[in-house]
Order: C-alpha cells, then structure tokens, then sequence
C-alpha cells in the first residue's frame, strides 16, 4: 500500500507534525526562552537616536501580499514587532508613523499601536489619523509616495519589516540617502540581499517569524517556532550521521532516506 | 572647522543619484551606438542545458512551461528564442508548451514570430503546440502532470487536441523526457521541483532570473535540476546555436555596466575611508 | 519602411510608455503616473481576461460534455465573490478551503522529499576521502557552512548560543553575507539586461521610424517639464494638495 | 465546515501520494482540476478591489488622482472587452498587449537597476567585517558579470565558481530547509484549524 521510496518522507513528514504539535500543547505549560535576536536589540538605540535627534521613526511592511496571501504569517510577525517599536516610542516620546499599503492593515495596526501606547502608559498620545498612514494600494504608487514621505521628514530610524517585493530595493536606497537608520527583515529569500546591502541591521529569513514570537508571546506561535527547531536538530544529526557513515564507505543513512 | 564647508570626500560621498544615474546611462548608450563585439564564454551550466537537448531521442517530448511575465521578458525572452531555434533545428522533437503565468501564451506568440518555426520545417500540432495558460500555478503543474487531457481537451486556439498529431500517445508526466521551465516567479521554478522532479523523476532544465539562481542552486547541487540558466546567459546559448540576437547584443552592455558599478563601488570605499581617515586626523590633531 | 499600421503605432504607444515608466528613476511625475494607471489596468484586465478563458475552457467544456456534477464547481466559483458581500461573505470560505487545502496538500507532500531530505541526502553524500584535496576541503567547508547556518536558525534553545560557540553564528553569519554579495550583483546583472531590452526596443524598432528622432527630445522634455515641483512651473498651477 | 474542507482536501491529496489506494486517483484529479479552474475565477478578485478603490476615488474626486482612476477603469474595460469578445489569441488583443502592458512590466521593473547602481556605490561598503565580506563577493561576481572580463581575467570565474558552489549554495541550502520546516509547520497548523487568515473577515459570531 505504500508506495516505496516515498516511506521515509512519509515518517519524515509525520515526524514534524508530530514535533510542531507537541511544542504547541508543551508551550501551553512553559513558554520557551528565545536566543538574542541582534536586529530587536538595536531597537530600543534606534528610537533613542530619534528622541535624541527630534525625529520620527518609520515602520513599513511592504508593497505587496494580502490577507489571503501564504505571506500572511509575515504580517502577523510585522504586527508584533509595530506593537513594540510603537510602545518604546511611547517611552522616548518619538512619533512612530505606519505607511500602509494594504488598506485592511489599518484597523489591525491601529489597534496594535494603541496596546503599545497603553503599555506605556501613554494612549492620550497616540493619534491613528497621522500615525496610520494609509498611503496607496498600487505597488509603485506606494512606493513613490514613501519615497516622498522619506525626503520630507527625513525618520532617525526607519523599520521595514514584512513581505517586500522590488519596492525593497526603492526603499532601501532612498531611506540610506536621508540618513535614516534602517531596520530590514524579510522572509522573501530573493529580497533580504537587498536589504543586506542597504539596511543596518538585518533580520535574515526566518528570524521574523522568531521575531514576531518572541515579541508576542503567542502560544501557538512561540510552540511552532520550537518545534521548528527540534526539525533542524533532526536534520543536523541526519547530516552529520550521514557524512560520517560516507566517509567511512558506508551508505546506510543515503539508502535509509531513499526508502 | 570643516564645519561650513563640506570635504572633498564628503562630496563625492554625497553625489546626487541623477549624476549617478546620468554616468551609468551613458554606459548603456556608448557600446548600444558603437558595439565593440566583446567575446561571450560558456558556462558549463549553459554547455550541459544544450548537451541535455541535444541528447534527447528521436521523437521524445518535452513539456515547456513559458511560465515567466512580460516584465521579465527582456531578459528571459532571448534564452528560449535560443533554445527553440535548438529544439527545431534539431528536429523529431515533440514540444508540448503551456503556461503558468498568464502572460504565457502571448509571450509564446511573440518567440515564435522571432524564431520562425517555418524556416526548419516544424509545423504546429506536428512538432510542437502550445496548451494555453493555466491558473493555480502549482495546482496546475500538479494537474498537467497527473492527466492533461483531464484538465483540457483543446489547445490555446480551442481546437480539439485529437486533431493533431502531436498528442498522440501524450497524456502525463510519465510521456515526457524533459521539462523546461522558463520562470520569473520562485514558486514556478521550485514548482516542478516539487510537482514533476520529485513525483515523477522527470529531468528538469530550468531557466530564471539571474537573481533567482542563488536560491535555485541547491537543486542544481543535489541533481534535481539538470541545469539551471538564467536569461542573462542568453548570449552563450545564442553562440552555441549559432544564432546571434539579443543575448549577443547585450553582452558589451553588460561588460560596459558591470564595470562602471564596480567602480561606483570601489569609488564609494574610497571616499568613506577617506573620509573616515580626515575625521580621525582632524579629531586627533 | 513596409510595415503595416497597426505595428507602427504598437511600437509608438509602446516607446511613449517605455520612456514614461523609466522617468520614475529619476523624479515621479504625472506622466509616469498616467502610464502606472495604465499598465494596472491592463494587467488587471489580462487577469479577467486568462480567468474567463480558463473556466470556459477547463470547466465548461467538460460541463457540456456531460460531467454534470461540473455544475458544483460553478457555483463555488460564484461564491467566491460573496467574500465582497456585507452578509453573506462566510460562504467564500467553502471554495476557499478548497484551494488552500489542495494547495497545501499538495505542497506538504512533495516539500518534504524536495527541499528537505533530498537536501540531506545531498550534503551527506558528499566525499571527503578518495577525492582531490581541494574538492575535499572544499566539501568539508560546504558542510561546516551548513551545519552552522542551521544551528543559527536554531531559535529557543538559548543555551546553545552561549558560552564559547558564537563562532557558530558568526560563520553563518559570514557565509550568508557571501552569498548576499552573490544575489545582489546577479540581481543587478538582471536587471541591467532588462534595461538594454527596453533601450534595444527604443533604439533598433522606434527610433528608426520616420518622426521618432523628433518625438524623442520632445517627449523628454515634456517629461522633464512635469518633474518640476508644481510652484516653479507656469501650468498647472494648482498643486494638488495630500 | 471550512476548516474540514481544509484538512480533507489537504490529507486526501497527502494519502494519494504516499499511499495507493484505490479511489483516491481520480477523485484527487477532480480537485486538483477544481483547484485549476477555482484559481481561474479568483483571478477577477484583483479587478474587483481596483474597481473598489478607483469607483471611490473618482465619486470623491480626490485630487490629483481621480483622473488617473478614471484611465484605469477604462483599461480594464477596454482589456477585458478585446479580450473577451475577439479571444485573447486575436491579433487585436496581442496588439494591444504588446503596445501597453508588455512595455510597461518590462520597464518598471527594470528601473530599479539605477536604485541599485546608486545603492552600490552608497551602501555597499566595508564598514564592519560583515559587510566586507558582502562587498567583496559582490565585487568579484559583478565583475565576472561583465562577459568580456571573464574572458580576460580567468581568476575572476574561478572565484565567482567558489562563492556560487560553497558558501551561496550551502546557506541558500540551509535557509531552504529552515524554509521548507517552516512551510510543514504552516501546513499542519492550517489544518488543525490553528491558522485562519485565509477565512478572510470574521462573521459577527466568530467576533
């Protein structure tokens, strides 16, 4: 009944269910801790450098996707990161601005901005009309008119986080020409050289979704991203097991994944 | 001190984008009014895609999926002009087209009115036919793989498919010798990976976007994919079939621009050295 | 010059466009605008267009050939379009559902050979031994790179990025910002050949038109004409304001 | 109901890969063939919220950008209408794709190469070892980018073969697998009923 040389997958598949399933229902317990994220730590600098300075600070998640999209999950880990840069905003008392492109972001990023304000203890200065920005929903549009925003209020810090398409390469061009500090993640793999280049720290890949989790400390979230990591521990002992049985002439491991 | 007056190093640092742009324009303008006819190396990535071609059988079929967009055209387009000059020179082959962008079956148009199938005798619906486009990107690549005439019974023009002689005894996956897949989209690209390289052991040859290949390698590596190009190297394949057009012609434009961006870079480090080692002297001194 | 009407004024209205959409590197301007809206709208409309051409030809035809139960997938394609209806919205789940569970499916079970355990596979197979030194060494840096860049993208086991083997991360680190170099001048090369196709079409199919050679400074004229800001031009004068 | 559909769509096209049972084959032909045809009629969404959004701005007469709605809407129109009446294979419709949306792709995504230029002279800088390392692979692959150099100076393929076959695809190969762990996860995650952004807008229930 089942078809051989795909066996192994089969198990391999199951296995990571299984390892996802598990973390979820064992974070409902005890939320695991999280490794030092290097881009999240420059954050709280970036928003000091722009109280410091009297300026504002720029958060974007792209000129592309929808709702309906596979790069939702992206969205959601943007929305973590809004919520805390806009609470440490609230902290230094610097205007944090969200430039919308898809106007069904601007209930939900008002409302996450909002909780951040109300973290810190400072709802009364929020304003959703000047701080939710929706911008365009066609994709150059937007990007000119960011463009435009850049130039006029020059942000000290500038936070891109979310899925980019070639707007990347716009963006990080014209934000590292008005001197803005720039924070970029995205999991468009073709992208994030782009923002490697143009951006001062970088969330690579994956680590936004690590971000988004971290940040939110949703359980669902935070037991994925675990169980994530007990699939790439299998994948590391497979690998080395498996270069080492080669080494030593033998192809067991080669033979077992082609069962 | 400095404060009033920028450095010399500060300046070129501060270079306005429109100079920057106006320099690198002239760097396209220069070898397109008086082309020096640069030389153009094969890669072997390049060698082994047309080695795959020119080993295949008498008779055997090749899916071809034009799955890449207008926007990428200029630099896609070239490469499969190339290989279907390959493909009708080389004769007694079956290629069975369709499309996953649906921009596909107007690109189509366009290739075969510049390689002008007529001039190596190949005939539509004999040597090769084009199925139309097909939405669902991954769905459909899995559909066409399991049965295409579950999916459709007519090509692109809606003329029944029993009409031509072409499909005969060609319904899935399993017929195929080749797939070829021209792509500006990832998900096309690792697409047949995942629907036809894995499911059904067919040998992929897939044709991308130069900044696509890094993400495409690993497939090269492991043997899932033959071969993998991108459209930029559409001048090698043009040379190897000896056909000159585009790709050959933007070869001096590329030498001419690869070269004034790598000195804008080289520029660029200099001045923020420069200008760093001013700072310090002044700080210090 | 032989050519017919219709391929002439192609090339014309295509010229126009190309020269508009590039003014964009330089300034946005209303020409640049105008050619935007345009090149939506015909994208759009090539959307609808491949649409109904796919559900008349994979869904009607075999309708009308007798798969009567062809007739469900009408209506769910219908449904699809209540997600814009203030009430009955819920109903575009069922299609929905459909496509994200096939496309899903489908993806999962083919992920798992592809971009997983063939990966593995890959890198264990690799040799070391019987095999030139250089292909060794260069085998064994390959997957201690691998290995490495796992390892960083191992995010809730905090201790294991502790202590002494930041060195870990840092080789990631160093060889994903190698391969970042890699992307980002093949990214440029892309599209420096999607420049010369554009300025190819410009030179080698418009400009050899009679008129072409006077339309070209005039066009680049009038599209600087509309990059200056709005107080500094004679007309139009109301700036349009945000 | 949604949610079941999910999870029986997605374990039946599973089991028909991993397991031969009969039955199965043809009913996941039929999805498969329904998934085609169901992305087909999704493909008016993207017209759908343009006539929205443009319907809106030109009943508002928002300024500096009703005009521009008003082309749009009429391209749509005028697209669809050749499309549909004279078959996207007649000569009027290639016509009128080759004269406006072929170019205008072709050259707005081409433009950004001058963002790039410009942020290759900028921004690709040795400021820590980080981004030497960056802009030392980007400088020699750039310039074994240019064909006639690669001719001249060999070296320059030699190490743009090296950074391509090790470092590049050995951390594309492991930002793949993560990415692909990753894609797994999402995938069970939809169908235990865990993930249902897809759903779109929440019924006054479900609030």
């Amino acid at each position: 009944m089942l078809v051989t040389g795909r066996i192994f997958a089969l198990v391999t598949l199951i296995a990571i269910w299984v390892f996802a399933l598990g973390s979820v229902s064992l974070a409902k317990k005890k939320l695991p801790s999280f490794r030092k994220l290097a881009g999240l730590d420059a954050l709280p600098e970036m928003v000091g450098r722009a109280a410091e300075t009297n300026k504002s600070v720029h958060f974007t998640t792209g000129g592309g996707g929808s709702l309906t999209d596979p790069v939702l999950p992206q969205l959601v880990a943007a929305m973590a990161v809004l919520g805390h840069v806009s609470e440490l905003c609230a902290k230094y008392g610097v205007r944090v601005v969200y430039t919308v492109f898809l106007s069904e972001m601007i209930p939900i990023a008002t409302e996450v901005m909002r909780a951040g304000y109300l973290r810190a203890g400072k709802e009364d200065a929020f304003n959703a009309e000047s701080q939710v920005r929706y911008m365009s929903g066609d994709q150059f549009a937007y990007a000119s008119a960011v463009q435009g925003y850049a130039e006029r209020e020059r942000p000290a810090a500038n936070i891109m986080i979310g899925p980019f398409y070639a707007e990347s390469q716009l963006f990080g061009e014209t934000f590292y020409r008005v001197g803005s500090i720039s924070l970029a993640g995205t999991a468009r793999g073709v992208q994030v050289p782009f923002f490697a280049v143009m951006c001062d720290y970088l969330l690579i890949g994956e680590e936004i979704y690590a971000a988004g989790a971290y940040l939110s400390k949703d359980i669902t979230q935070v037991g994925c991203i675990r169980g994530q990591d007990i699939g790439k521990v299998y994948a590391l002992i497979l690998t080395i097991l498996g270069f080492l049985l080669t080494a030593a002439g033998s192809s067991f491991i080669i033979d077992l994944l082609k069962v | 001190m400095s404060k009033q007056k920028k450095s010399i190093w500060e300046k070129l640092e501060d270079l306005p984008r429109e100079v920057l742009y106006g320099i690198l324009l002239i760097a396209f303008i220069i070898p397109m009014l008086n082309p020096f006819g640069f030389p153009v190396p094969i890669t072997p990535e390049v060698r082994k895609w047309y080695d795959t071609i020119q080993a295949l059988p008498t008779g055997s079929a090749i899916a071809l999926d034009m799955g890449y967009s207008g926007g990428g055209e200029p630099e896609i387009g070239p490469f499969a002009v190339a290989v279907f000059h390959h493909i009708f020179r080389k004769g007694g082959l079956k290629t069975v087209c369709w499309a996953t962008s649906n921009e596909g079956p107007l690109l189509f148009d366009k290739a075969m009115a510049e390689v002008n199938p007529d001039r190596y005798g190949a005939k539509y619906g004999v040597d090769y036919i084009m199925l139309g486009y097909f939405a669902g990107t991954e769905t459909a690549m899995a559909a066409l793989g399991k049965s295409i005439r579950g999916l459709t019974t007519t090509d692109y023009k809606r003329t029944p498919l029993d009409q031509y002689s072409i499909m005969q005894g060609i319904n899935d996956a399993t017929n195929f010798k080749l797939v070829i897949c021209y792509t500006t989209g990832q998900d096309q690209s690792e697409g047949y990976v995942r629907q036809w390289v894995t499911a059904y052991k067919t040998p992929y040859l897939s044709n991308v976007l130069a900044l696509m290949i890094p993400a495409m390698l690993p497939y090269a590596r492991s043997g899932q994919a033959v071969s993998v190009t991108s459209g930029a190297q559409a001048g090698q394949m043009e040379s190897l079939v000896k056909v000159p057009a585009r790709g050959i012609a933007s070869a001096d434009v590329m030498t001419m621009t690869e070269i004034f961006v790598s000195v804008y870079v080289i520029i660029g480090n200099i001045a923020y050295f420069a200008r760093r080692a001013s700072k310090k002297k002044a700080s210090g001194g | 010059m032989a050519m017919d009407l219709a391929s002439v004024s192609s090339i014309w209205i295509a010229a126009l466009f190309t020269i508009w959409a590039f003014s964009f590197v330089f300034r946005d301007n209303a020409w640049f605008k105008f050619a935007e809206h345009v090149y939506v709208g015909t994208a759009a409309g090539n959307g609808i267009v491949y649409g109904i051409d796919n559900v008349t030809r994979y869904g009607w035809a075999p309708f009308m050939k007798g798969s009567m139960y062809y007739i469900v997938l009408f209506l769910l394609g219908i449904v699809l379009y209540a997600r814009y209806h203030k009430k009955y919205f819920w109903l575009s789940r069922i299609p929905i559902a459909i496509m994200v569970g096939t496309g899903i499916g489908l993806s999962m079970r083919s992920t798992v050979t592809s971009e997983f355990i063939a990966q593995i596979q890959s890198t264990a197979g690799m040799k070391i031994l019987g095999v030139d030194p250089l292909t060794a060494f260069n085998n064994l840096l390959f997957l201690i790179i691998l290995l490495c860049c796992i390892y960083f993208f191992i995010f809730t086991f905090p201790s294991m990025h502790t202590g002494g083997k930041w060195y870990i991360s840092r080789i990631a680190r160093y060889a994903m910002m190698a391969a970042f170099g890699y992307t980002f001048a093949n990214g440029f090369l892309s599209r420096v050949t999607m420049i010369f196709g554009r300025f190819d079409f410009l030179k080698s199919s418009w400009l050899p038109l009679p008129g072409a050679m006077v339309a070209l400074p005039i066009s680049l004229i009038l599209v600087i004409y509309a990059m200056l800001p709005a107080e500094k031009r004679p007309w139009p004068k109301a700036a349009p304001a945000k | 109901m949604p949610l079941v559909l999910v999870t029986l769509a997605a374990l039946l096209v599973i089991v028909d890969y991993f397991l031969k049972i009969p039955g199965t084959a043809t009913v996941v032909t039929d999805l498969q063939n329904w998934g085609v045809v169901l992305a087909a009629f999704a493909l008016g969404f993207g017209a759908v919220n343009l006539f929205y959004v443009h319907t809106r701005h030109i009943s508002r007469r928002t300024p500096g950008q009703w005009p521009y709605s008003i082309v749009l809407l009429f391209m749509i129109l005028l697209t669809t209408a050749v499309g549909v009446f004279l078959a996207p294979t007649s000569t009027q419709y290639s016509w009128l794709y080759n004269s406006t949306l072929f170019a205008l792709s072709a050259t707005i995504y081409s433009s950004t190469g001058f963002f790039l230029a410009s942020g290759c002279y900028r921004a690709l800088r040795a400021r820590n070892s980080e981004s030497a390392i960056l802009m030392i692979a980007g400088l020699i692959v750039l310039l074994k980018n240019a064909p006639a150099l690669a001719v001249g100076v060999p070296i320059l393929v030699t190490m743009e073969g090296w950074i391509s076959a090790v470092p590049t695809t050995s951390a594309m190969r492991a930002i793949m697998m993560g990415g692909s762990l990753g894609a797994m996860t999402l995938g069970i995650r939809t169908m235990i009923g865990r993930e249902t952004g897809f759903l779109g807008r929440l019924t006054e229930a479900e609030r």
